[in-house]
């Protein structure tokens, strides 16, 4: 067994627990979970099934913890796992999969396959059988501080320019403000709409916010490649800034994995409560509307649709308040088929947009977003995730689609009332 | 209408010539045939047949030994036995030796015996009923010869065996757990004639004489895979019994003395054993056709089927299990609840092993081979 | 000495016990009867080769009641033969001379069989009354 | 050996050892699966585990919503047919519930047989076209192991001896009932160690999944 097996075996077995062992004991192979995938659904090849994703941390569990499996490794039945088994699993455990946890819900027996996925990519990275793509965002984001490089002065100058343009100030490192406001390097390379946007709403709702200049990237690179302990290097530089600025709320941006790693798996990456409260800036901004903060006026006209982001909605239990806003500025919201916590993904999250050998495969998986858009005839799309945003705009141009896609955030930028 | 003769006189020495000697009008033997026939449990569409072979039918020559028996079966025939119809049946054969009714005993008993089988040598019928003891051979003896020696050698020159009870034909009580005198049934110890099993406890009377009267008609009657003849015992009782429809409709007595029971429901909760019972107690009944255990508001015990005294509780449905399970239960959850611990234990340490033998992966460790 | 077992006073409560055997059996009898007219043919049935409730036989007498002939032969015990309403169907019942039920059918016929003279009978008879003569 | 001895072997000695072997394996695979342990969860609750646990181990009873059934309807609904027929031929047949009664003290009414026979012909039927669908469709056929068609099996075939004994086809009966008893005893037997396992692990199942949706708020 090579060093790196090894390791990646003990992961396995470090990560393998009760709910695991149960979703193992109860699975009867029926199928339905290939019907809830998109990655099966559109390429109609039984491999990607979840649940086949999971043969190899299923054996280790079956070979380790089981009495039934040590017998039958004893007596030679069973196949202990190989080298070659991690690096075939590959494509199954990374580029076919988006965490995007829609098998979950269909699974009749319960078993929460993408919670296992995670686990499982946890001895994947551990092995060192992460796709490169994902390895270099990870690398990039421990060394330079952002999956795509992007450094301070760029978050800086891009700060410049909103100020600019608003007659706002964007404040930095201002300790005791209620909200620090955390970025994804997607927004601010792709989309600087989405800075501006929250400047100019936390103006008009008079809430105290920062940027943080130690921490300003919230995506986590360490979630998608499965690997914890990058997972927490990541987390722990936001939660050393946000302690230090003493902040009530941090704000995960417009991006669904930055969400999950903050709100559901940062405490648990740390192994302690957090001292501040995680939200969504969709829940942030709903708030604010409940609290009449939030003052818009005009609606939008055309035919709108919203793309729920997985880790958002299904994963994330943020579902009601996008529809809220929606409701707030757009006159025909019309809602997909299969909308909310059973939405289907745009294809390209859990890591899969970093990883260059899934590219073929995710425009593929776009597909099923393709159909659904065709069969509502819309004039645009609403998301509330940047990740979602460059699939679905990527998509749209690869099946020559001409759709207008827009944030949530920046959209009800637009129709804040303005001030006198 | 046509012209009607005589039938040709019956054979000599056979049954038609017996009965005809006994001044029985041509009627009452047509009668008796019809009688014969249903008692065989033959569709009176037989009765033609029936007429002629046993006009035809030699009267046979019959042995009866009786073993470790409580003389039920041969009460049980002899309740039924002459001057009635189904009881020519019986006179009709020559009973040359049954040490119960017959009045020489000891040695002039066993004298007879041996002249009967000298005289029929090969020819006549062995009927035994009761069970063989093999553990020791001097727990049951007639005329100081055990009865395994007896009946090994009455069996040589007999034309076929009929067991008669349940005794004879698979141990009967006497073979009940934990079977004291090692007793046996006859087919246990003869291989090599033919044997028909009459089981019951008793059978029903009709039914040996059914047989018998088979035997004469038409000689050795079709036989299951228990050597039974399939004219008596091819259907259950639960199927020919008149409580089936309660059955089908889940309508049951739950106890003896419940509405159900008054209703006459079916008996299957109290243990009846009547699915796996095969006999004819259903039509034919007992006590010239009055009634039969279920119609008498008790379970089938299925007396007539092998090791019936083995099977459980007598009040235990067929479909529970004969044995009590609370021990085993117990027995099994604590073998279980030890080694689920013993191996959960073994796994959380496994585990906890494999948290500490843990290496931190850092962005330089993704890398195959590699390790910092 | 023991009591006789039909001396025993058994009362039997009639209750709703019906194993659906009467109907069935009478719509065997109509087919019967028309294979009697049709082309001559007999058929008797064994009504004890039939599982009845108690009380159901008596209910299935009943039903057929009785018709203009009714006949008692004495051989190997008395035998009742009678016609029922239904001309052709006729219930025959055995018994032994402890008068003991040995039989009960139903014939479908012109004229039972064991009504009519036996030829061997009716040879002894002759051979009786020449002796005489 | 005789029907009558073999159905004395299956009521008695072989009927306890099963039983043994089935009790014996249930506990061994729940603690085995309990005792791996789980980790608190640090992060603040948006909603409430218990009642998202406990919501979803019923609510996995129905199909997600109606999309999810037409994608997979042949699949559910066969399921679903032979699912319920298998209850009812096994917790509806008085003689199951004697049985049932007579080992564990808890009875309750059957139904009319001929019902029962229907259900468990219906069952035999789904049971069929479910073998014939993972022998067919290309998700099941490439996912199948020897193991999902042993479970296939012992599921089926005490069914099927359990209609031929009512129906009294092909053997004497007490050879019927007690190969219908011994199908039984084999599936106890082969029970905890196989995905036969999900009859009660499913609800374990759901409630962890629905724990750990509650908890974020998400009904799952």
């Amino acid at each position: 067994m090579s060093a790196t097996l090894e390791r990646g075996i003990n992961a396995f077995k470090e990560h393998l627990d009760a709910p695991i062992a149960s979703f193992f004991s109860s699975c009867v192979h029926c199928g339905l979970c290939a019907d809830a995938c998109l990655f099966y659904t559109e390429t109609g090849d039984p491999q990607y099934t979840p649940i086949h994703k999971l043969e190899p941390l299923r054996r280790v569990w079956e070979q380790e913890y089981t009495l039934w499996g040590l017998f039958k490794k004893a007596i030679g039945l069973a196949r202990p796992l190989t080298d070659k088994d991690l690096e075939d699993w590959v494509p199954l455990l990374y580029n076919s999969c988006t965490l995007c946890g829609r098998c979950s819900m269909v699974c009749p027996v319960g078993n929460d396959l993408v919670y296992m996925i995670r686990k499982a990519r946890e001895g994947m990275s551990a092995s060192g059988n992460a796709p490169e793509g994902v390895k270099g965002a990870a690398k990039r984001t421990i060394e330079i501080g952002s999956p795509m490089g992007v450094r301070l002065p760029a978050l800086k100058a891009q700060a410049k320019h909103v100020e600019k343009d608003t007659g706002l100030s964007v404040p930095f490192d201002q300790e005791g403000v209620e909200y620090l406001v955390m970025m994804s390097s997607m927004e601010i390379m792709n989309y600087p709409e989405y800075l501006e946007a929250i400047v100019r709403i936390f103006h008009q709702a008079g809430k105290s916010w920062t940027l943080s200049s130690e921490a300003f990237e919230a995506t986590n690179a360490g979630i998608q490649i499965g690997s914890s302990d990058i997972a927490r290097d990541i987390v722990s530089r936001i939660v050393t800034a946000a302690e230090k600025l003493k902040v009530k709320t941090v704000i995960s941006p417009e991006c669904g994995h930055a969400y999950t790693a903050l709100r559901w798996e940062g405490a648990n990456l740390i192994k302690r409560p957090f001292t501040f409260q995680v939200q969504h800036i969709i829940e942030v901004l709903d708030e604010l509307r409940e609290q009449g903060l939030l003052k818009t006026e005009g609606m939008e006209e055309e035919k709108l649709t919203f793309h729920d982001p997985c880790q958002l909605v299904r994963r994330g239990g943020v579902i009601q308040q996008p529809r809220n806003l929606m409701n707030l500025v757009a006159s025909h919201f019309v809602e997909m088929n299969d909308s909310g916590k059973m939405n289907w993904c745009c294809g390209a999250g859990g890591g899969v947009s970093a990883n260059e050998d899934a590219d073929e495969i995710k425009m593929k998986a776009f597909n099923r977003k393709k159909e659904q858009l065709e069969e509502l005839k819309v004039d645009g799309l609403v998301t509330a995730c940047a990740n979602c945003r460059i699939q679905l705009e990527e998509g749209m141009e690869e099946y020559e689609m001409e759709l207008p896609v827009y944030g949530l955030t920046e959209m009800l930028a637009e129709h804040l009332v303005k001030d006198k | 209408m046509s012209t009607r003769k005589p039938s040709s006189s019956p054979a000599p020495g056979s049954v038609g010539e017996y009965l005809r000697a006994q001044g029985i009008s041509r009627r009452g033997f047509l009668k008796f045939c019809t009688a014969t026939a249903s008692m065989m449990a033959l569709s009176p569409a037989f009765v033609p047949r029936l007429v002629e072979a046993l006009e035809k039918a030699p009267r046979p020559s019959v042995i009866w030994l009786s073993f470790q028996e409580c003389t039920g079966c041969t009460e049980s025939l002899t309740r039924s036995h002459a001057p009635t119809v189904e009881g020519l049946i019986f006179d009709a054969i020559s009973l040359d030796y049954h040490h119960t009714l017959q009045a020489a005993s000891g040695e002039a008993a066993e004298l007879a015996r041996e002249e009967a089988m000298k005289e029929n040598w090969g020819k006549y019928v062995l009927v035994v009923d009761g069970s063989i003891p093999l553990g020791n051979p001097g727990f049951s003896t007639i005329a100081g010869i055990s009865n395994v020696d007896m009946l090994m050698d009455t069996a040589k020159g007999a034309a076929a065996i009929v067991s008669v009870g349940t005794c004879a034909a698979y141990g009967g009580l006497p073979q009940a757990d934990p079977n004291p005198t090692g007793a046996v049934s006859v087919q246990d110890l003869i291989k090599d004639k033919p044997i028909i099993n009459v089981p019951g406890c008793p059978p029903i009377p009709v039914v040996i004489t059914g047989v018998l009267a088979h035997f004469l008609a038409f000689g050795l009657p079709e036989l299951d895979e228990l050597n039974r003849p399939k004219v008596f015992y091819g259907q259950n009782i639960h199927d020919r019994c008149y409580r089936r429809p309660f059955y089908e409709r889940g309508q049951f007595a739950e106890t003896f003395d419940d509405e159900g029971a008054k209703k006459g429901w079916c008996l299957y909760k109290l243990g009846c054993k009547g699915p796996t019972t095969y006999n004819a107690c259903a039509t034919t009944k007992w006590n010239q056709g009055a009634s039969f255990p279920i119609e008498s508001g008790h379970g089938c015990l299925g007396c007539s089927e092998p090791r019936f005294w083995d099977g459980g509780s007598f009040y235990k449905a067929l479909s529970v299990p004969t044995g009590d399970l609370g021990q085993t239960a117990g027995y099994a959850l604590a073998a279980g609840g030890a080694v689920g611990i013993a191996a959960g234990l073994l796994a959380r340490q496994k585990k906890a092993q494999a948290v500490k033998d843990h290496e931190t992966v850092t962005v330089n460790d993704l890398h195959k081979g590699e390790h910092s | 000495m023991m009591t006789p077992i039909e001396q025993i006073d058994i009362k039997i409560e009639p209750f709703e016990q019906n194993t659906g055997n009467i109907l069935p059996t009478l719509h065997q009898i109509q087919h019967a009867l028309s294979a009697l007219l049709k082309s001559d043919q007999t058929t008797s049935i064994d009504i004890n080769a039939m599982p009845f409730a108690p009380g159901e036989k008596q209910t299935l007498k009943d039903t057929l009641s009785t018709g203009e002939v009714t006949a008692t032969l004495n051989a190997l015990g008395k035998s009742h033969i009678y016609e029922t309403q239904y001309a052709g169907v006729w219930w025959i019942e055995h018994y032994n001379s402890h008068e003991h039920s040995v039989g009960q059918f139903i014939e479908v016929t012109w004229i039972p069989e064991l009504l009519k003279s036996q030829a061997e009978d009716v040879q002894a008879g002759l051979e009786r009354l020449l002796a005489t003569l | 050996m005789s029907g009558a001895e073999f159905l004395l072997w299956v009521r008695g000695p072989a009927f306890d050892m099963a039983m043994a072997i089935f009790l014996f394996g249930l506990l061994l695979r729940f603690l085995e699966i309990f005792l791996l342990g789980r980790k608190t969860d640090l992060s603040v609750a948006r909603g409430n585990a218990m009642a998202g646990g406990v919501r979803t181990m019923f609510t996995r009873f129905l199909p997600a919503d109606k999309n999810s059934f037409q994608r997979s309807a042949f699949t559910i609904v066969a399921g679903y047919v032979f699912h319920i027929g298998l209850l009812v031929a096994l917790f509806l047949f008085v003689p199951h519930i004697e049985l049932i009664k007579a080992t564990v003290g808890i009875g309750w009414p059957g139904l009319p047989t001929p019902i029962v026979d229907f259900f468990t012909a219906m069952t035999l039927i789904a049971l069929i076209a479910v073998l014939f669908h993972r022998l067919t469709h290309p998700v099941l056929k490439f996912l199948s192991t020897g193991e999902d068609y042993l479970v296939w099996a012992v599921t089926f075939i005490p069914l099927l001896t359990g209609y031929m004994a009512y129906h009294h086809l092909f053997f004497e009966y007490a050879w019927l009932l007690g190969m219908h008893i011994l199908s039984v005893e084999i599936l106890l037997i082969v029970f905890p160690f196989t995905k036969l396992m999900h009859t009660f692990t499913l609800f374990l199942s759901r409630w962890y999944q629905g724990a750990m949706a509650g908890h974020k708020g998400v009904q799952s």
